[in-house]
C-alpha cells in the first residue's frame, strides 16, 4: 500500500476520488477495491471529526469493504448492487467536480449583470396592509420564533463529538483481555447508534489485520466469536494507542 | 459600439437622471462623444414601436417607458403598490417591527432566506425605512413612523409583549451562535 | 408590435423578476403569446452590442446590464466584488445549478454528505432558493436569478455541458431504485 497523502478533503466521495486519482486509476469496482485500505487508513488518521460527518464516511467504508470482499470471494457475491451504485455515484461526483471548475471560472470573471433596482420616479407611497391587526403581528412573530427552534437545536446535534477507531480498539482490547472471548453482539450492546456499530465492526476488522484478535463464525449468519490472541505470542505486539 | 452598450447599461441601472457629464466621467470619454452617442441612441429608441424611450431634460438623460404603454404601466404599478402583503412579506415586516433597527444580514439569518426583494417592496409601500450608514453593510431597517401610527401606537415598543419578544432567547441563539465548542467527548466513554 | 412595446415598458419599470404569467395577466394575452414574444425580444437584446439583456430564470424574466459593461457598472454602483466561494459552497451551487430543481436527498446523494447547513447558508446569501411543494417534504432547490447574474449568464442553461449534466441516467438509477445514501436522519429532519 502506498503512503496515503491526501491533504484536505470534502466528504467521503472527495476522499475516495482523490485516492483513485492519485493512483491514476479509472473509476471501477477493481480500483475501488484497490483503494479500500487507504480509505480506511485515512479514516483512522482523522483524529477529530464531527460525528455526523463520520457517519457519511463510514457508509462509504462499509460499501468499499463489501466490494473488496466480493472481489476476493467471487462466489460470495450476493444479490446486491451497492458496488455498482458506489461506482456510479463516484463517477457522477467526478463529473460535478469538473463542472464546478467551469462554474468557478465564470464566477471569478466578475462579469456580474445588474438588474434595475429603482428609477427616478419611484417614491414610497404609504400603503398599509388594511386588514392587519396589532395582535396578528404578535402571532406572526411568535410563529417566526417557533420556526427557529429546529435551527437553534442544530448546533447542539452537530456539537463536535469525536469518535475514533483507535479508542474503540483500545476498549475492545481491554474487554478481550479480561474475558478472552466474546461475541460481536456482546460488543455491540455498548453501541449507542448506527455510527458506533460501524466503528465497532471496523475496529474488529483492524484487530484481525493486526492479529491481536481472531474471528470465527460457526455457521453462516451466526454470531461472530472474537478471541484475543495470546499477547505473549511473538508476532503480537500490544496495540499502541497514541 | 461599445460606448452605446455602456451607456445603455448605465442608463438601465441608474435610479435618477444622469447628467451627460457624469456619463462622460464614468465611460472616460468627452461630453461631446456622449452627446453624439445619446443622439444616436435617441434614434434607436425614440420611435413608436419601442417600449423604452430616452428622455432628455436639459443636460440629464434617463430611460422612460413609452407613452403608448402608460395605461398598462400605471395599472401594473398600482397593483404592485396596492396588493395585500404575502406571508413572507408579513413575516419580514413583523421581524423589523419587533427587532428593528435590524441589519439585513440579521434579518436574512432569522428568516433563513435572503430578503432583499421583500425589503425593497416594504420600503416602496412606506412600511419600512432604511437608515444608511457609511458602510453599506451597516445599513439598518426599522418600521416607518407612518406604520407605527397606522397600528395606533405612539412608539413601536408598545407592541404586545414587546419587552419579551424583542429579546427572545431563540433570536439570540440564531444571531449570536456560541463559538463551536469542541467538547471532544469520546462516544466510547459514554458507553462504558 | 404593441405587445413587444408593452413588454419592454413593463420590464423597464419592474424592479423584480416578472413571471410570464404576470406579464400575460398585465397585457391580457396568453402565456404562450408571452413566451413567443419574449423569445423574439431575446433575439433583439441578447447579443454583444446591446447594453440591455434579458435574463430568463425558469419562468421569470428581467432586464439586466451587459456582461461586457460589468466593470463599468460595478464602478458606477460602487458595488464590491462578490466574495470568494468556499469549496463546499461551490460544489453545492454547481450541483444545484445543473440539476435544479433538485431535492435535498438527491443533493446529499451526489455530494455524499449531508448538505443541510450549506444549503441554509446559501439561501441566506440569496444564491439558492427553495420551492416548497404543498407536501412539505417535496421541497426542491434551484439557484437564484442573482446567482445566474453573478455568473454573467442570461440563462442557467448556458452553463457548459448543461444538457448532459442536467439529466443523467446514472443519477436516476442511483436515486430511484436505491435507498438514500446518507444516514444523518436527525439533522435532515431538523433543518428542513
Amino acid at each position: 500500500m502506498r503512503d496515503v497523502k491526501v491533504a484536505t478533503f470534502n466528504g467521503p466521495l472527495d476522499l475516495l476520488l482523490q485516492l483513485i486519482e492519485s493512483e491514476e486509476l479509472d473509476i471501477s469496482q477493481v480500483s475501488l477495491a484497490n483503494v479500500t485500505d487507504q480509505y480506511i487508513a485515512s479514516l483512522q488518521a482523522m483524529d477529530e471529526l464531527p460525528i455526523d460527518e463520520l457517519a457519511d464516511f463510514l457508509v462509504v467504508a462499509a460499501k468499499l469493504l463489501l466490494i473488496k470482499s466480493r472481489l476476493l470471494v467471487p462466489d460470495a457475491a450476493a444479490e446486491d448492487d451497492s458496488g455498482l451504485e458506489l461506482e456510479h455515484q463516484l463517477k457522477m461526483y467526478q463529473a460535478f467536480v469538473a463542472a464546478a471548475k467551469h462554474v468557478a471560472k465564470l464566477y471569478n470573471r466578475h462579469r456580474v449583470l445588474y438588474p434595475r433596482e429603482g428609477y427616478a420616479a419611484m417614491e414610497p407611497i404609504f400603503n398599509p396592509p388594511e386588514h392587519l391587526k396589532i395582535d396578528h403581528l404578535r402571532e406572526i412573530f411568535s410563529d417566526v420564533l417557533k420556526e427557529l427552534e429546529p435551527i437553534t437545536r442544530l448546533p447542539q446535534t452537530v456539537i463536535v463529538r469525536t469518535i475514533n477507531i483507535r479508542h474503540k480498539i483500545e476498549q475492545i482490547t481491554q474487554r478481550l483481555l479480561a474475558e478472552k472471548t466474546m461475541s460481536f453482539h456482546q460488543l455491540l450492546r455498548q453501541s449507542n447508534n448506527k455510527t458506533e456499530v460501524i466503528i465497532t465492526f471496523l475496529a474488529v476488522l483492524e484487530m484481525v489485520k493486526l492479529r491481536t484478535a481472531a474471528v470465527a463464525q460457526e455457521t453462516l449468519y451466526a454470531d461472530l466469536n472474537i478471541t484475543a490472541l495470546d499477547p505473549e505470542s511473538e508476532i503480537l505486539q500490544p496495540i499502541v494507542i497514541s | 459600439m461599445s460606448l452605446h452598450r455602456n451607456l445603455e447599461s448605465l442608463l438601465l441601472v441608474a435610479t435618477r437622471p444622469l447628467s451627460l457629464k457624469k456619463l462622460a466621467e464614468q465611460t472616460s470619454v468627452t461630453v461631446k462623444d456622449i452627446e453624439q452617442t445619446i443622439g444616436e441612441l435617441k434614434q434607436k429608441y425614440n420611435h413608436e414601436n419601442s417600449g423604452i424611450q430616452i428622455l432628455q431634460h436639459g443636460s440629464t438623460v434617463q430611460f422612460v417607458t413609452s407613452p403608448l404603454a402608460s395605461k398598462l404601466v400605471t395599472a401594473y404599478l398600482k397593483e404592485e403598490q396596492a396588493g395585500e402583503l404575502t406571508r413572507p412579506a408579513l413575516e419580514t415586516l413583523t421581524i423589523v417591527a419587533y427587532r428593528g433597527p435590524i441589519s439585513k444580514i440579521q434579518l436574512d439569518t432569522i428568516r433563513g432566506v435572503n430578503c432583499s426583494l421583500i425589503l425593497r417592496h416594504l420600503m416602496i409601500k412606506g412600511l419600512v425605512e432604511a437608515k444608511h450608514a457609511k458602510d453599506k453593510y451597516q445599513t439598518t431597517y426599522r418600521v416607518s413612523a407612518d406604520f407605527v401610527r397606522f397600528l395606533g401606537l405612539t412608539d413601536i415598543t408598545q407592541l404586545p409583549d414587546y419587552e419579551q419578544l424583542h429579546v427572545d432567547e431563540r433570536l439570540e441563539q440564531i444571531l449570536n451562535p456560541a463559538a463551536p465548542v469542541t467538547v471532544n467527548e469520546d462516544v466510547n466513554r459514554q458507553a462504558t
